[in-house]
């Protein structure tokens, strides 16, 4: 029983890891915040999984429709966020946010 | 006559000075009435204190075996007289030398206070109580030294506060050595083996002893006080407080404390040093120019006769010794007050401008030749007297070097003090100092009693050596039987009187041969001694203080500091300073640009850590 | 349960797209098929409601508010990504791919689990009586996301610019 | 009446945007400063009941019949409550006059109650996944506040705060849901129960990295500090007075420390990692505080030095350990909320931060000057001042633990830590009056008022530190310290 | 009264009255000096009236429990109150003297402020006897001297306040580290319950780095010397009367009160402290600023106190402690006198000062009679406390360091007569009239003081012996 556990914890560890990938090494800032979303939906995933491998599902759904809530809420400010910075900066340049130094 | 008044000679002085100090300096009469009074009760306590033999008096002071005790008992009763008689003389003396002097207020307060601490010092019979009144001496000459109101007095008053303090310091170590070994501070309780640790404790105790005294390596204050100083401190300080003092304590640490063996190497210390003294000093007083400096040479140079006698640790030698420094003291008085009485007339003590003032000074010239034939040994004075018995007990030791110097010695002062002499009063009469009288009475007065003193106790030596010097000795347990030292005092048909007559004689020649060589011309009568091969550079590099070991000392104090402060304290606070904000500024610097602000970094950074954190973790776990 | 599988590599296929694509509405797109896949492995673990959120909220909400971000960045959001970076990915991909193999197959076994009681009640039961705490968190959530967006969207010219 | 502490600041945060409208000022102010102050009573009256019962497990029914609700309250997070409406209160006060030039006080406002709700929901929950959640509410909430002033560092350092602490909880999420697997249950008591049956070392070692990284992050702890020197002086200065306050201190401190002793049990292996962890951050950034040009981001530095104390304080494990780091905890709050209050002030009368500019303000606004004295000494542990007691207390507690070096380092650090202040003492007030400021005047009254109350604070807690360390501090310290029973024994 | 009650009100008056300080400056200046003065002289007065309770010995344990073994303790035992009298009355009398000297200087309110809480602080330290309330204090003192030494406000005065504050601050916190080391072993801060107690090498090292920064002990000596920037009175506060004897104060109270040193220490610390006074002598003797060469000779003093104290028998005690006083007295009138002649001449460096004893004699005679004092010359307090501490040298059988401590003696003799040539003798530079009265009536009063402190000795040395007794008692 618990194997099944693991085939998606492995899936939703390689969805978390493309997820950091992307976050070290992309530039765009819409890109990064997809990364986010990857991640997120490894962790949801993950919680799915454990809710129906230990057959407690119904807690695991309301936790995961909690999270998804929090999830669009953190959407939504970081989207405002970046438009903010494109207005200022006139790009989505990653590298150009590193003003505050040292 | 109870225990209290051994209090009287130290605080009544005491009183005497603070008054001294309150009277402004415009009342004119009463400052000297006052002294003179004040120096006679004083006497007259000498006396007293004298005939009362043994008197002690102890009280509790600091606890821890300090306690406040004098002890009056023949030895210190003889000190404290001659103490107190000197201070007759001078204060008599300075009534009229020091009158129109801008700081004589002070001048009279010093010496007052000089007198207490001075009779307070041999009173004492507690090694604390010794060293509180022996270091007191060194304020109050610091103070006397400035009151000459040269330019460079004060660096002098400032050399003698050094000197006197380093030996004071050397003595303060030895009598924590003694307290010690012996456990006890009470003077008259200690005895004790010279052996080990308390030889070490002997030789700073004599530092301190002949460092007051004025003898070689501490001596070199003196000759600048001659110049530096008032003519009445030269008399009062150097020439009698100080060498009673310095050879008292002497003759106790010998005699009391170490119980001297002859031929000991601590008694070989005493001689040779004693030897050292007579000769280099007596060489440096003959080429002297200036009469005071000469005069000041002199008194050097006869300490080495007394701590040569006390070295000997032979009864003749060491009451030879004692017999000495009150002869000395005397005479050298004398010699000072003259030339006081000299330079207060002539207005100054330059030996090539003074010459033939016997005729208008007659008495003083008088009292001169008195108080210089003494000096000199000459067969019927005190000094012959004495120096006859260093003579004897030089040569009883066994070894005749010492002997031999001090006839040398003999030689070179008879020499100097014709060249004085003749240059001051019987040469031809000098044309640049206006005619002159006879110095006023107060003055000449002292100088005369000075002689007559010279005189009767050369004469009649029987009295001061039976009931001055004889009780000293008579502690000594291998003293042969009654010590005849009277018998034969005065007889001249021995070979040591031969000897010594004979080293008058040649000094004589040595003389008269410079005076001719040097065109008739007195002062010159040393030019020859001076210009010899050898002689000549010493001399240069003695003129130039290159022996004075104040002057090295200082030189050595200001490079030690130096090191010090370069090589220890700057290099701490650079540490401070420099190395420890260095560190700090370039740790920080470093730490700084690794947060370049770029959000990957930041990201890898966290990424980095969680890693670390579980390999931590799982190697902690197995 | 090969279905499930299918379904799982092609989630992580489309999630590697999303990242990959060189134009941003195409990432956007591939992200809402892979929640997609997401919400369909909800409802074959039997997790119907989570599935039903996933597919409306993540795959259709938060897929129109990038297209919105994206047309309103598009004037000049051309940021060159490192071409190296695009290769080197499937390598890592692969070398990670490995390590996560490994690291499951050891744990397979060890993870002890209490074994859970049949769950009682109805789904709205556990979700309002068990979780309430949690919806008064999803009202703060909800409030905090409101105010952060008037708040960083507010007009500009009623407050002097710092 | 516990729920209120959450309830409260929700509701009104709600209806604020609306009064925003009807009245720019006056309504926004005295509605959130009542609401605070009702709080900072309600937590002091709890006193009582706690210190007596031990702990309180409330079910809240709504509108009739039971909910499932349980909010626990012992003395620990009794304690952090009172810090936080206390820290929260004084900052409302300065606010009052700070935000004269943001203008739209009615979204800041609301925005800072529902982070506050956040917290006091973070603080008072017994459940591993609401942890989570209202760690997220403060967290969206502050994410907000920081880009507040809409400007390019603001927006920067907001943006690199978000998307560090949205990694940082998913890896959190991540940890509860393994244990969420293992015990199949997410309350505290019946995970803990759970856990101590289950023999599983390596994968809650697993689960703790990943907490430490998540809460740790949150927390600042020094490989996870990076978001934190940008964030804290961007942000209007109430804002970074409540995160380097009270948000690092309840969302990362308070979370780790509690699941870690109240759920899983400190072990040894723990201690040490933990400790170490405390003592790099305290040293590396001590040394990065010394060479900061700008007044907050230096404060901001020496807030991950502090956390560094309070963490390897609580580290210890030993009941006078954890009393020194919640007590410094509270310290720091305190003294901290009270420099950043005042580097607002310094903002407001000078214009500038920047530490060269300023100039011996001492003469001319000798109570801003007089106050972060007192904040700077404290935090330094200079004895008469609260600092000193807290610091004292982890000394003697890393001493009684045997591990010397620790207490040296901690000494170490202590000077560093006065060398900094000393530095902002010389530069901005106690040196020679810059002629640019000649004509400057004191800071507005709230302002004022608000750095006065904390500096009295500061002084009080160390002058009487014996009834505060008594009341709040060693009850707070014994019920942590019994960790995993006291869990188990809550409301029996 | 009590005497409980005495010395409560010795701590508590200055430290309360300090904060009303400013509240009288702001009234009026003449009430704030009329404050401060009645302030200072009354805790003056107060422990002054323990002296019967001192010369009965014995001591009275006063104590009020708090938190964690952190309870207030009081003891009041000869020891306590002969330090007590001589910092608050040299503190007395540098309060009267400031009122002249800083008449037109800006923010007196914080000086008056800091000056009245440092003595509060010392009288505090003095009478505590829980190791944490010791530690306390010591900083409380820290902080009043760090905004004392940075009076002036200038950049670089500053900077030296604030290198002293780091040095003193530092070396207190690693001695904290050490009484919390003694803590884990004994278990408890309490100094009479721990009477006897033998502490670990740690600890006796940990502690000293404390003792030797606030005594300026050559190894962390630097920060005195720097702290010369201070007004005048500072430096006298801080040099001779009352900080550096904090250091001293705390040896005699840690390592002969209560803790039994490892032996190897006792030699370690007796080598410190004659090094450090040579080597402070040495820099006094280089250094050309007035203030900076009587810094260096209070190191150099302060060496001889701690030799007298670590060679830890009767003799060298009360030696040492004898020291305290006398040096107090002697070092306050010089470091007064160099504020006279600085406030007139503006001038720091002596090169440039020549001659002055003709326009200010008075000066001259007491900074005369206060260097001979501190050298050691009899008739002056000075020469007893020197005497004592190379005796109980001796007696300890360390003759090689007697001797180097009576060399140490001659170079300060020397430094001393070199700074008096230079400033008061020569021919005159700047003519400079000698400033207010009452700055030179306190001059001349600490330099009776001296004198009379010499002749009449047996009266402080009986209440020394007292000290000495209590001190050792277990010693032997």
């Amino acid at each position: 029983m618990s194997n099944l556990w693991f085939l998606y914890l492995f899936f939703s560890a390689l969805l978390i890891f493309i997820g950091i990938y992307c976050l070290l090494t992309m530039r765009n800032l819409i890109k990064l915040f997809i990364a986010i979303e990857i991640i997120s939906k490894g962790v949801s995933l993950a919680l799915v999984a454990t809710g129906a491998v230990q057959h407690t599902i119904l807690l695991a759904q309301s936790l995961v429709i909690t999270y998804i809530v929090v999830e669009v809420s953190l959407v939504a400010t970081a989207l405002a966020l970046i438009i903010n910075i494109y207005k200022k900066n006139k790009s989505l340049d990653v590298r150009l946010l590193s003003k505050l130094k040292g | 006559m109870t225990a209290m008044t051994l209090l009287w000679p130290i605080i009544f002085p005491a009183a005497v000075a603070i008054l001294f100090f309150l009277i402004p300096t415009r009342v004119r009469f009463v400052r000297e009435v006052l002294a003179v009074i004040s120096s006679t009760v004083l006497l007259y306590l000498g006396f007293a204190l004298f005939s009362l033999k043994e008197l002690s008096l102890t009280t509790n002071w600091l606890g821890m075996g300090i306690n406040f005790d004098l002890r009056l008992y023949h030895f210190s009763a003889f000190i404290l007289l001659a103490l107190s008689g000197f201070l007759f003389l001078i204060c008599l003396y300075s009534t009229v030398k020091m009158k129109d002097h801008p700081r004589v207020r002070e001048y009279y307060g010093y010496v007052f206070l000089a007198a207490a601490f001075s009779n307070g010092a041999v009173l004492s019979n507690n090694f604390i109580l010794l060293i509180f009144f022996w270091e007191a001496l060194l304020i109050t000459t610091y103070a006397l030294v400035t009151i000459g109101l040269k330019p460079t007095s004060h660096r002098t008053a400032v050399k003698s506060l050094i000197i006197g303090g380093f030996c004071d310091f050397s003595m303060i170590l030895g009598i924590g050595l003694l307290w010690a070994s012996t456990g006890t501070l009470t003077m008259n309780q200690v005895h004790v083996e010279p052996h080990g640790l308390a030889v070490a404790a002997f030789i700073l105790m004599m530092i301190g002893a002949i460092g007051k005294a004025g003898a070689m390596p501490f001596h070199t204050w003196i000759p600048d006080a001659a110049l530096d100083a008032p003519v009445t401190f030269m008399a009062f300080m150097p020439a009698s407080f100080e060498k009673l003092l310095g050879i008292y304590l002497l003759a106790r640490i010998s005699l009391d404390f170490f119980q001297l063996k002859v031929g000991s190497s601590m008694a070989m210390v005493l001689m040779i040093i004693g030897a050292a003294t007579i000769v280099l000093a007596v060489f440096m007083a003959l080429i002297q120019k200036d009469f005071k400096k000469l005069l000041s040479f002199h008194a050097i140079s006869q300490v080495g006769y007394m701590i040569l006698g006390i070295g000997t640790a032979i009864p003749i030698g060491i009451a030879g010794g004692i017999f000495h420094m009150i002869n000395h003291a005397m005479y050298k008085t004398g010699l000072f007050l003259s030339s006081g009485s000299v330079e207060h007339r002539a207005g100054t003590t330059e030996l090539k401008k003074l010459g033939g003032l016997a005729r208008e000074m007659p008495w003083t010239a008088f009292g001169f030749s008195v108080c210089a034939l003494a000096i000199s040994g000459v067969w019927p004075l005190n000094g012959f007297v004495s120096k006859e018995m260093v003579f004897h007990g030089a040569l009883e030791t066994g070894y005749p070097i010492f002997a031999i110097a001090a006839w040398v010695g003999a030689i070179f002062t008879f020499a100097s003090f014709l060249k004085a002499g003749h240059s001051v009063f019987f040469g031809p009469r000098s044309t640049e100092i206006p005619k002159t009288k006879e110095s006023e009475a107060p003055i000449v007065l002292p100088i005369l009693i000075l002689a007559a003193l010279c005189i009767t106790f050369g004469v009649y030596n029987k009295l001061p050596l039976q009931n001055f010097i004889q009780p000293i000795l008579s502690g000594q347990a291998e003293a042969q039987g009654s010590l005849d030292l009277t018998t034969h005092a005065l007889n001249l048909f021995n070979p040591v009187a031969g000897v010594s007559i004979l080293c008058l004689i040649i000094a004589l020649g040595i003389h008269f041969y410079g005076w001719n060589r040097g065109g008739k011309k007195a002062y010159l009568a040393s030019e020859p001694i001076h210009q010899l091969i050898g002689l000549k550079q010493l001399y240069n590099l003695s003129e130039a203080r290159f022996f004075d070991l104040y002057e090295q000392g200082v030189k050595f104090l200001q490079w030690l500091a130096r090191i010090l402060f370069q090589f220890i304290d700057r290099p701490i606070d650079f540490i401070y300073e420099k190395v420890i904000t260095a560190i700090g500024r370039s740790l920080t610097g470093l730490l700084q640009k690794a947060h370049n602000g770029q959000y990957a970094n930041y990201l890898a950074w966290t990424i980095g850590g969680l890693l670390v954190v579980i390999w931590i973790i799982l190697q902690l776990l197995r | 349960m090969i279905i499930q599988i299918i379904l799982l590599v092609g989630l992580v296929i489309f999630a590697g797209l999303a990242i990959l694509a060189k134009d941003l509405l195409k990432a956007a797109l591939s992200l809402a098929v892979a929640s997609l896949f997401l919400g369909i492995i909800f409802f074959r673990l039997s997790a119907p409601y989570a599935g039903v959120f996933e597919i409306s909220v993540v795959a259709g909400l938060i897929t129109v508010l990038f297209a919105l971000t994206i047309s309103l960045t598009r004037k000049n959001d051309q940021v060159q990504e490192a071409r190296l970076v695009k290769i080197a990915f499937p390598l890592f991909f692969i070398l990670f791919l490995i390590i996560d193999g490994l690291v499951m197959k050891s744990l397979l076994l060890k993870v002890p689990a209490l074994p859970a009681g049949p769950e009682a009640g109805t789904f709205g039961q556990v979700l309002w009586k068990q979780r309430t705490f949690d919806l008064i968190a999803q009202i703060g959530v909800i409030l905090a996301g409101v105010l952060a967006v008037l708040a960083l969207f507010r007009k500009k010219e009623e407050d002097k610019d710092e | 009446m516990v729920f209120s502490f959450i309830v409260i600041p929700l509701l009104v945060a709600a209806i604020m945007p609306l009064l925003g409208k009807i009245s720019k000022k006056l309504i926004p102010d005295v509605l959130t400063n009542a609401a605070l102050a009702f709080l900072l009573l309600n937590s002091i009256l709890l006193i009582k009941p706690i210190f007596n019962q031990g702990s309180i497990i409330q079910n809240i029914s709504w509108m009739g019949e039971k909910v499932n609700l349980q909010i626990a309250l012992d003395s620990f997070n009794l304690f952090m409550l009172f810090t936080i409406s206390l820290v929260s209160l004084a900052i409302s006060l300065f606010s009052i006059d700070y935000l004269e030039h943001y203008g739209h006080k009615a979204n800041f406002y609301a925005l800072l109650l529902v982070m506050i709700a956040g917290m006091n929901g973070l603080v008072l929950v017994p459940d591993l996944f609401s942890i989570y959640l209202f760690l997220e509410v403060a967290a969206v909430a502050s994410y907000a506040l920081v880009a507040f002033g809409l400007g390019y560092d603001e927006l920067e350092a907001s943006f690199k705060y978000l998307m560090l602490s949205a990694v940082a909880s998913a890896f959190a999420l991540l940890s509860i849901t393994i244990i969420f697997g293992m015990t199949s249950s997410l309350n505290f008591q019946d995970v803990a129960r759970g856990l101590q049956d289950l023999s599983a070392r390596y994968v809650i070692g697993v689960c703790l990295a990943f907490f430490i990284m998540g809460f740790g992050l949150k927390a600042a702890l020094v490989p996870f500090h990076a978001w934190l020197p940008d964030a804290h002086p961007s942000a209007p200065a109430p804002i970074s007075a409540m995160l380097s306050g009270l948000l690092i201190k309840v969302s990362g401190v308070y979370a780790l420390f509690r699941i870690i002793y109240s759920v899983i049990g400190m072990t040894p292996v723990m201690s040490q990692v933990l400790m170490a962890l405390g003592t790099i951050s305290m040293v590396v950034a001590a040394f990065l505080a010394l060479g900061q040009k700008d007044i907050k981001r230096m404060l901001a530095y020496s807030s991950i030095s502090q956390v560094g104390y309070i963490v390897l304080g609580l580290a210890i494990g030993t009941p006078l350990g954890i009393a020194g780091g919640l007590f410094h905890l509270f310290n720091h709050a305190v003294a901290k909320g009270l420099l950043f209050l005042n580097s607002g002030s310094i903002q407001h009368i000078t214009g500038t931060r920047n530490l060269e500019e300023l100039g011996g303000l001492g003469k001319r606004v000798p109570l801003t000057a007089g106050t972060n004295l007192v904040g700077s000494l404290s935090i330094a542990g200079v004895p008469p001042l609260a600092g000193f007691w807290s610091k004292l207390v982890i000394i003697m507690a890393l001493i009684q633990a045997k591990q010397m070096g620790y207490a040296l380092i901690a000494i170490l650090a202590s000077i560093l830590t006065l060398w900094y202040y000393l530095l902002i003492q010389r530069r901005a007030f106690f040196g020679q009056m810059n002629e640019k400021w000649s004509h400057i005047k004191e800071a507005p009254f709230w302002m004022s008022a608000a750095n006065v109350i904390l500096a009295l604070i500061c002084i009080l807690v160390g002058i009487f530190f014996t009834p505060v360390f008594k009341t709040w501090i060693s009850p707070a310290a014994e019920a942590l310290a019994r960790g995993v029973q006291q869990v188990m024994m809550w409301g029996i | 009264m009590k005497v409980e009650t005495i010395s409560l009100l010795t701590i508590f008056i200055p430290i309360l009255g300090s904060l009303l300080v400013p509240l009288a400056g702001i009234i009026s200046p003449r009430l704030r000096s009329i404050w401060s003065v009645l302030i200072g002289g009354l805790t003056a007065a107060l422990p002054l009236t323990l002296i019967p309770q001192a010369l009965k010995g014995g001591e009275i344990i006063f104590s009020k429990s708090l938190a964690l073994g952190l309870d207030f303790i009081l003891v009041i035992d000869p020891l306590s109150i002969f330090m007590s009298i001589v910092s608050s009355f040299i503190g007395f009398l540098i309060i009267i003297y400031s009122l002249g000297y800083m008449h037109h200087d800006e923010n007196q309110n914080e000086y008056y402020l800091m000056v009245i809480m440092f003595i509060g602080s010392m009288m505090g330290l003095v009478y505590s006897a829980n190791l944490v309330f010791i530690y306390l204090f010591w900083e409380i003192i820290a902080i009043a001297c760090w905004r004392l030494i940075g009076f002036y406000r200038q950049k670089d005065y500053v900077l030296k306040a604030d290198k002293a504050f780091l040095m003193t601050f530092g070396g207190a916190v690693v001695m904290l580290l050490g009484f919390i080391i003694i803590y884990g072993q004994t278990g408890t801060f309490n100094l009479v319950a721990m009477r006897g107690v033998a502490i670990p090498g740690s600890a006796v090292l940990l502690i000293l780095f404390g003792m030797f920064s606030k005594s300026a002990t050559v190894p962390l000596h630097t920060w005195l010397p720097d702290a010369g920037v201070a007004p005048t009175t500072v430096t006298a506060l801080l040099h001779a009367a009352v900080l550096v004897k904090i250091g001293v104060y705390a040896y005699a109270r840690l390592f002969l009160y209560t803790f039994k040193i490892p032996e190897g220490w006792q030699q370690a610390i007796i080598l410190m402290a004659v090094i450090s006074s040579l080597v402070a002598a040495g820099a006094a003797t280089v250094e050309n600023d007035f203030k900076r060469i009587l810094a260096y000779s209070t190191i150099s003093q302060i060496g001889y106190i701690f030799l007298g104290l670590s060679i830890a028998n009767p003799t060298a005690i009360s030696g040492g402690l004898l020291y305290i006083l006398m040096h107090g007295l002697a070092k306050a009138g010089l470091f007064l006198c160099a504020g006279i002649v600085i406030h007139s001449t503006h001038k720091r460096d002596i090169r440039e000062m020549g001659g002055l004893i003709k326009t200010m004699p008075i000066t001259a005679i007491s900074f005369l009679i206060c260097a001979f004092s501190v050298i050691g010359l009899p008739p002056l307090g000075g020469f007893f406390s020197k005497l004592l501490v190379i005796l109980g040298t001796v007696q300890a059988n360390q003759v090689w360091v007697a001797a180097l401590a009576l060399f140490t003696a001659v170079l300060t003799m020397f430094y001393l007569m070199r700074v008096f040539a230079l400033v008061f003798l020569g021919d005159l530079k700047i003519s400079a009239p000698e400033k207010t009265t009452s700055m030179v009536g306190v001059v001349s009063v600490l330099a009776v003081l001296s004198i009379l402190a010499g002749l009449f000795i047996a009266y402080p040395m009986k209440l020394v012996q007292m000290a000495t007794t209590q001190i050792s008692w277990w010693l032997k």
